[in-house]
């Protein structure tokens, strides 16, 4: 056993975030570790990496017992880790990036030239290719992820820790980063992935392990086991298919009219984009990330000033509307990334519940605090939201608990119009299940939803329509029935639209 | 769980914080030979030592809690108003010279008056969020750099075109408010004023306002993150200048009542001298923008002042040192004992971003 | 602080009798950054001293301290309380209107109450005399002047300074500069290298701790300058070849002297020329050291006649600052 | 008017600028980290009153700037400590900072040399003024400037050493990045701490040159408060440059030249009060062109990303 974690405990004040965890790894081998959102996969892994100290147990490496008080000491025994949030530096380039903490020096010179040199002799070795000079902020995110995999590469590491690296990967990154972690693993290499896909586990993963409330609930060989065990193992009970109902078509609630937003290059972000969204329906957003998708929902909410065309919410033209007033006329929004647009990380998890309810549930100008508690309540009965109390800090939450809190807090605000971009990132299977069984009710009840997501079983899953956006221009559209998962990839992929 | 432990670190720290200050002052003491505890003793009887200290105190501390309370909403929104200085210049020389020239009965001078000194600082401080919101501009070094400005204009109106010409006329200064627009006094013979209570009230009305109403709700969340705040719906723009207005509308009112109820004009350097801007701003600092908590803290300042003041008058310890103890008191409040030993003793490390 | 003084080894001395009285001495800013302060407190102690009196001094660090000082003198029951400046005169109104049984004194200004004395300067006219004298000496007619702060009461330096100048030189050219602090020296000294580029071969300071600045430069540049309130030209006759002079610690002397001995008077006091409450070396007072050749003799003598005429009224300086 | 523009406002200019230029030099480095010093001004006065101190008792002005520099180090420890270690607001500390020095040098002025207010002694040597070789003989140039102390050009000269530091070497690379995210720094083992520490003991040398060079420099003297708000103007001129150490020369010269320029203007009929304005307002016309950067980059740098 190359590795092994013993009876691992983690308690913050009286949460206990891991509690007698035992884990191991092989030499070579893919290990997945799966669970619900806040069942302290990350907390486990961060320990490892010496980022926290265990409350109670050990740590064997080859055998030998180790204590990391600090991320160096873990690059010393030669793990890395790829965290669930990037770690990257923007302003600085790729080479930059990988190198730093063990640069190449010529006296007390940061040898830049070298870097680059290494950096591509790495890319060379694993087969990574990626342009070492180019800014970090000015690549897209499945690069900047490979970035991250270089960059523990480059200190060396033999386990590589990989937190939910496929979360903002699009299918086809995603896939094409399993194909390398078995590489890596096939050149001795030993990884542990945590992720939500289950279907990536069974496609890459020897062995799982599963945690639930900060306990081990099972540790299998993936060969033996399937999604529906594993889910199980995760959520505690059995989960079940979504069904979705027929079509109620309303009157048209969004139209959007040959929209165009001018990028700073020259080049239209959006070109010419029109479609529309009846009541009643799901329109689902196909597309890499990085295809005008970000610009036409800030678009839609107020957030962009578009150069050409018409939106119309419910008839209302939206030139010149205030997020503000654009949601008054009936616009609820899921927003593509929490941390940025959906949430305040200091405020806590009442204020983070409470935006956009704020002006409705008030009077002569003050909160009605009482009602807003209970609403935001309810959202933590419905959603099981991890968090604990509602005067806890955003930031302490889990990334799947606090993309739970976002959702509730918009379909509750009852809009005739949503936009739910990237709904289920990093959501476990039951809150998958949750969220999109809440979408679904919000359609049979005549809501109009605009679904934007990178999973192509998600789109496929819940749309009555299905656009495709590429290089900021309607690749193709096709209704639910006749959509095929080759169809649409082709069209992701640039292909010639024949619709 | 984290319910828990705040209240601990909420009482344990500055307690903690407050010993050893005073521990660091009593080194300092000791260093040039005084008597640590009749030093304390002088400072605890200077700042509380009888009603009359007390409300000296208190009388010192209110441009601080008013000034606080404006750097507070700024900072609450997410704005370093570092100008609150020149905003109180421009508010006080407005509401003397309001005071002074515009006609009318006394009671309504006093109120023009404390409007021109909100309105004066407000537009300053607006200014300043206006040139950041259009133009970009640094907030920070704009309201640092319109500071030296106002002093200067400010200096220039007292020093030639409203010059005191009455009495000994050496003194850049205006004339004297006639004593009907003076804000009362609260005791007889006792330097403390209604600017007290109208600061106290402040203090209380911003707490309510911006724990429990919509606006306020706004502004904290435009502080805590503008992309968020934006994305429900508050305009940053128009937020900014309203909390920048609000916010340099306290500095003036500051202003304004130190003339109105202190010194019953404007005189060049009455607000620069005494240093009431940075105290105002580090009383917001040590209450982490709470608008109850920046009174308390702004009382605790002006304490140290008013003590170091006694210790002047009562004891051999030279002047400096009690500014010298005064600020060793301050830097360790700020500190973080507690919670750096707390943390210690767990063994755990920084609070690095979680998922 | 509190300096009382041993009445044994003074016993020889006292004429007086020993009195149990206290007086106080209020400044109205911190002591160190001038020496006006400095002097009434020599002047206040060494009457301690003499008098066998209890004398204490009290620094204020701000505006609204001078009056909080005040009241507290008040209460600590202190027989006489001095203070002085401009900044004082509105803390005292208030404080001595409301103690009308209590005996104040204000050096510098007027405070007309029936329990105040105050003391006054005319330092015009010594500024008078010394821009007399600058314009006699300059070789060059140009002659500048470093100046703290533009205010009214810097206006008694400045306006009566160039009154004197034109008078005896009115094709001279006068340069001004403000430091725009009062503890600056380093930029004084910059101001006063300027002035010496455009040509100035006498700069009179009158920027407070800024002086030091000024002589600096003069010391290094080879042209000549003035002091203020104390003799300055001991420090560097070569370069500092003249000192206005303001009699501070005589004055705050005589009130504590006159006080123990009863015949203090209230109402107002005013020194000039003519009281020799001020003056410029050599010509009002003589000093240690020696007179400059850059100024000479003859100067002297000349810049003597004005001040006899201004003290019989022959000559008038107007107080700008009214 | 033929006064307005002369070789000795240039160089006059040079020598206001130096110790400006300093504070705000170790201003920046202080921002890189995340740090913004407000206490430039009371470690510009420590090293000004240390480096009389160190003068007055070694007789030697080189052995006085060393003395100002290890002093101002020590209190920048302090500083350090209290911000970075106890977690202190770093505001708050740096305004406690400039009262703490102000009373601190008063106070010392008294116990050391027995005087209130300023201290020179005629035996004290100030800085040497060095002559350029060849330079000194060009005409306006080298009236500009040659003859300045060797402070005066250390400070130009720390401004690329500076720069090749923060941009070319390997600490100064580290330096920057945990400025620029200090959780990423964490995460791959950079000491954060200690990348502070080291910043503003860096902060604390430069300030206590720009000391020495007040007070040995520009005039052979302390007074109480001699920095007379220099402190302060460095900070601008540190945000303005964008704490980058050719930016910050830049916007130190502006202020300079300004400041130059308004000694100038006083006499032309115009007030005091207002030629004085003059650097403020043209430092905050200058800032329309160096703009900062939109609030929305510095909202999502802060923000982060969820994946
Ligand atoms: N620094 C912290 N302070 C307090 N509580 C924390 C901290 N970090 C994590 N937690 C809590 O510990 C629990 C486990 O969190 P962890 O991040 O390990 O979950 P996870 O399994 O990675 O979830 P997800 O799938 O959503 O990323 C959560 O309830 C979280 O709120
Ligand atoms: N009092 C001090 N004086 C000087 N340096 C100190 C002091 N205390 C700590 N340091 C330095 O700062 C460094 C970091 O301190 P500390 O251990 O608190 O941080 P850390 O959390 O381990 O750092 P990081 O997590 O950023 O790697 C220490 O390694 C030490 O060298
Ligand atoms: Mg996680
Ligand atoms: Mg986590």
């Amino acid at each position: 056993m190359l590795l092994q974690m013993r009876q691992i405990t983690k308690t913050y004040g009286n949460l206990t975030a891991n509690s007698n965890v035992d884990f191991s790894l092989r030499q070579g081998e893919i290990h997945a570790l799966v669970g619900e959102n806040g069942a302290g996969k990350t907390t486990l892994m961060r320990i490892l990496y010496g980022m926290e100290q265990p409350t109670a147990g050990d740590i064997l490496l080859n055998g030998k017992e180790v204590a990391f008080s600090n991320p160096t000491d873990a690059i010393r025994h030669r793990i890395g880790m790829v965290h669930q949030h990037f770690m990257l530096f923007p302003s600085f380039t790729v080479a930059e990036n990988i190198v730093i903490g063990n640069e190449p020096k010529s006296g007390l010179k940061f040898d830049r030239k070298k870097a680059v040199k290494q950096v591509e002799a790495l890319c060379a070795q694993y087969r990574l290719p990626i342009d070492p000079n180019k800014k970090v902020a000015d690549i897209p995110l499945g690069m900047q992820q490979r970035v991250e995999i270089l960059k523990v590469l480059y200190q060396g590491a033999d386990v590589i820790i990989l937190d939910e690296p496929t979360g903002v990967l699009t299918p086809l990154e995603a896939k094409e980063l399993l194909v390398i972690m078995r590489n890596l693993a096939n050149q001795g290499k030993s990884f542990i992935i945590i992720t939500h896909k289950l279907h990536e586990v069974m496609e890459i993963a020897d062995r799982v392990t599963v945690l639930r409330d900060g306990k081990v609930t099972g540790e299998l060989d993936a060969g033996a086991t399937n999604v529906e065990e594993l889910s199980k193992l995760m959520v505690g009970r059995d989960l079940l298919p979504t069904n979705k109902s027929d079509v109620r078509l309303g009157e048209t609630v969004l139209q959007v009219k040959d929209v165009s937003i001018m990028g700073g290059k020259g080049k239209p972000v959006l070109d010419k984009v029109s479609f529309h969204v009846k009541a009643g329906e799901i329109v689902g957003i196909a597309g890499i990330s990085g295809n005008g998708q970000s610009e036409l929902i800030q678009a839609i909410s107020g957030l962009q000033f578009i150069d050409h065309g018409e939106i119309r919410l419910l008839g209302d033209n939206l030139k010149g509307r205030s997020v503000r007033e654009i949601r008054d006329i009936g616009l609820s929004h899921v927003p593509e990334d929490r941390y940025q647009w959906g949430a305040a990380k200091e405020g806590t998890v009442l204020e983070n519940g409470t935006m956009g309810h704020h002006r409705t549930t008030s009077r002569k100008g003050f909160l009605q605090g009482k009602e807003l508690r209970q609403m935001v309540d309810g959202f933590i009965q419905q959603f099981q939201i991890k968090a604990g109390s509602q005067d806890a800090k955003v930031k302490y939450l889990s990334g799947g608990n606090l993309q739970k809190l976002i959702v509730a807090r918009e379909i509750a605000q009852k809009q005739p119009f949503l936009i739910a971009a990237e709904p289920t990132r990093g959501v476990d299977i039951g809150a998958m299940e949750l969220i999109h069984e809440e979408l679904l009710r919000k359609r049979d009840e005549q809501g109009a939803i605009l679904l934007v997501s990178s999973e192509l079983t998600e789109i496929l899953k819940l749309s009555d329509r299905i656009i495709v956006m590429y290089e900021g221009r309607i690749a193709g559209e096709i209704s639910a029935e006749n959509a095929t998962e080759e169809q649409i990839s082709l069209w992701m992929a640039g292909g010639v639209s024949h619709a | 769980m984290l319910k828990s432990r705040f209240p601990i670190s909420a009482w344990v720290q500055p307690l903690l914080a407050v010993i050893i200050g005073l521990i660091g002052g009593a080194i300092a003491i000791s260093l040039i030979g005084g008597s640590v505890i009749d030093t304390y003793a002088q400072m605890w009887k200077g700042a509380f030592g009888n009603f009359f200290f007390i409300t000296n105190t208190l009388t010192r501390a209110t441009p601080l809690i008013l000034v606080g309370l404006g750097v507070s909403i700024a900072f609450r929104a997410g704005f370093f108003n570092m100008g609150s200085e020149g905003q109180m210049i421009l508010g006080a020389l407005s509401s003397a010279m309001i005071a002074i020239y515009l006609p009318g009965p006394a009671l309504f001078k006093l109120l023009a008056a404390i409007l021109g000194g909100i309105i004066a600082g407000g537009i300053w401080s607006a200014f300043a969020g206006w040139l950041d919101a259009k133009f970009r501009m640094n907030l920070i070094i704009t309201t640092l750099l319109m500071n030296y400005i106002a002093a200067l204009f400010a200096g220039y109106m007292v020093a030639y075109p409203f010059k005191d010409k009455t009495g000994s006329a050496a003194l850049a200064q205006t004339m004297m408010i006639e004593k009907g627009v003076w804000l009362p006094k609260l005791f007889q013979g006792m330097s403390i004023h209604g600017g007290f209570i109208i600061a106290i009230a402040l203090a209380v009305l911003l707490y309510l306002f911006v724990k429990y109403t919509v606006a306020g709700y706004e502004i904290r969340m435009l502080g805590y993150n503008p992309l968020f705040a934006g994305y429900g719906g508050v305009n940053r723009g128009k937020v900014m200048l309203a909390s920048m207005f609000a916010s340099g509308g306290f500095a003036g009112l500051a202003g304004a009542i130190e003339v109105l109820g202190m010194q019953y004009r404007y005189t060049d350097g009455m607000i620069t001298n005494p240093g009431y801007a940075w105290s105002g701003i580090m009383a917001t600092l040590l209450s982490g923008a709470h608008p109850l908590g920046t009174a308390i803290a702004a009382v605790l300042l002006a304490a140290l002042q008013t003590g170091g003041m006694g210790v002047e008058r009562n004891t051999s310890i030279p002047l400096e040192i009690s500014s010298v103890i005064q600020s060793l008191l301050i830097l360790f409040v700020t500190a973080k004992f507690s919670y750096t030993l707390w943390k210690r003793r767990k063994g755990g490390k920084g609070d690095a971003a979680s998922s | 602080k509190t300096d009382t003084a041993a009445p044994a080894a003074e016993a020889t001395k006292a004429a007086t009798a020993k009195s149990d009285k206290k007086v106080i001495l209020i400044t109205p800013e911190k002591i160190g950054l001038n020496p006006f302060f400095a002097q009434e407190d020599e002047g206040v102690k060494k009457a301690g001293q003499e008098f066998g009196i209890t004398v204490k001094t009290v620094e204020s660090t701000d505006a609204s301290a001078i009056e909080q000082n005040l009241r507290a003198a008040v209460a600590d029951n202190y027989d006489l309380i001095i203070t002085s400046s401009f900044e004082s005169e509105d803390a005292l109104k208030k404080v001595a209107a409301e103690n009308p049984k209590k005996s104040f004194a204000i050096i510098d200004t007027v405070v007309d109450l029936p329990n105040v004395r105050s003391v006054v300067f005319r330092e015009h006219e010594a500024s008078y005399l010394l821009g007399a004298a600058a314009g006699l000496a300059t070789k060059k007619n140009v002659v500048g002047m470093v100046a703290a702060l533009d205010i009214p009461l810097i206006k008694k330096y400045t306006v009566g300074f160039q009154e004197g100048l034109k008078a005896t030189n009115p094709n001279a050219k006068f340069i001004v500069n403000y430091v725009g602090s009062f503890t600056d020296p380093a930029k004084a000294k910059e101001l006063a290298l300027t002035q010496f580029s455009q040509g100035a071969d006498f700069i009179a300071a009158a920027s407070a701790v800024g002086d030091l600045g000024v002589f600096e430069a003069a010391k290094e540049k080879g042209f000549f300058t003035s002091g203020q309130d104390i003799d300055r030209t001991v420090t560097d006759p070569q370069h500092i070849v003249l000192s206005q002079l303001k009699g501070t610690d005589a004055v705050a002397y005589q009130t504590v002297k006159d006080f123990v001995n009863g015949s203090f008077k209230f109402g107002s006091v005013d020194y000039g020329l003519k009281e020799d409450g001020v003056g410029l070396t050599f010509v009002t007072k003589d000093s240690k050291s020696t007179l400059s050749p850059f100024i000479g003799q003859d100067v002297v003598t000349k810049v003597k006649a004005i001040r006899d005429d201004i003290v019989s009224g022959k000559v008038k300086v107007e107080n700008p600052v009214k | 008017m033929q006064h307005l523009l002369d070789v000795s406002l240039f160089s006059s200019m040079i020598r206001m600028v130096a110790p400006i230029l300093l504070a705000a030099l170790g201003g920046a480095i202080c921002s890189r980290v995340g740090l913004f010093n407000v206490g430039l001004e009371g470690f510009v006065l420590v090293g000004a009153f240390s480096a009389i101190v160190g003068n007055f008792y070694t007789g030697n002005v080189w052995a006085a700037v060393l003395i100002a520099v290890a002093v101002t180090m020590l209190f920048s420890l302090i500083f350090a400590y209290i911000s970075i270690h106890l977690q202190a607001n770093v505001i708050v500390v740096g305004i406690s900072f400039n009262f703490l020095a102000l009373g601190l040098t008063a106070f010392s002025l008294r116990a050391i040399f027995h005087v209130k207010g300023a201290f020179y002694d005629k035996n004290m040597i100030g800085l040497p003024k060095w002559d350029i070789p060849f330079i000194k003989d060009i005409p306006v140039v080298g009236d500009i400037i040659s003859g300045h102390s060797p402070l005066v050009y250390l400070a130009f000269i720390l401004v690329f050493v500076l720069q090749y530091f923060l941009f070319k070497s390997v600490l100064g690379f580290r330096l920057v990045a945990v400025g620029e995210n200090p959780v990423a720094s964490k995460s791959i083992g950079i000491k954060v701490n200690r990348m502070q520490y080291l910043a503003v003991l860096i902060c604390g040398v430069l300030c206590g040159l720009a000391g020495a060079q007040l007070s040995l420099g520009q005039v052979t003297m302390f007074t109480e408060g001699m920095t007379a708000g220099r402190g302060f103007i460095a900070l601008v001129a540190t945000m303005l440059g964008q704490a980058n150490p050719i930016g910050v020369m830049a916007s130190s010269l502006l202020f300079g030249l300004m400041d130059a320029f308004s000694i100038r203007l006083q006499g032309f009929s115009l007030p005091t009060h207002f030629t004085q304005m003059l650097p403020y307002v043209v430092t905050l016309l200058a800032m329309l062109f160096f703009r900062r950067s939109n609030y929305l980059a510095d909202a999502q740098k802060a923000n982060g990303s969820s994946r």
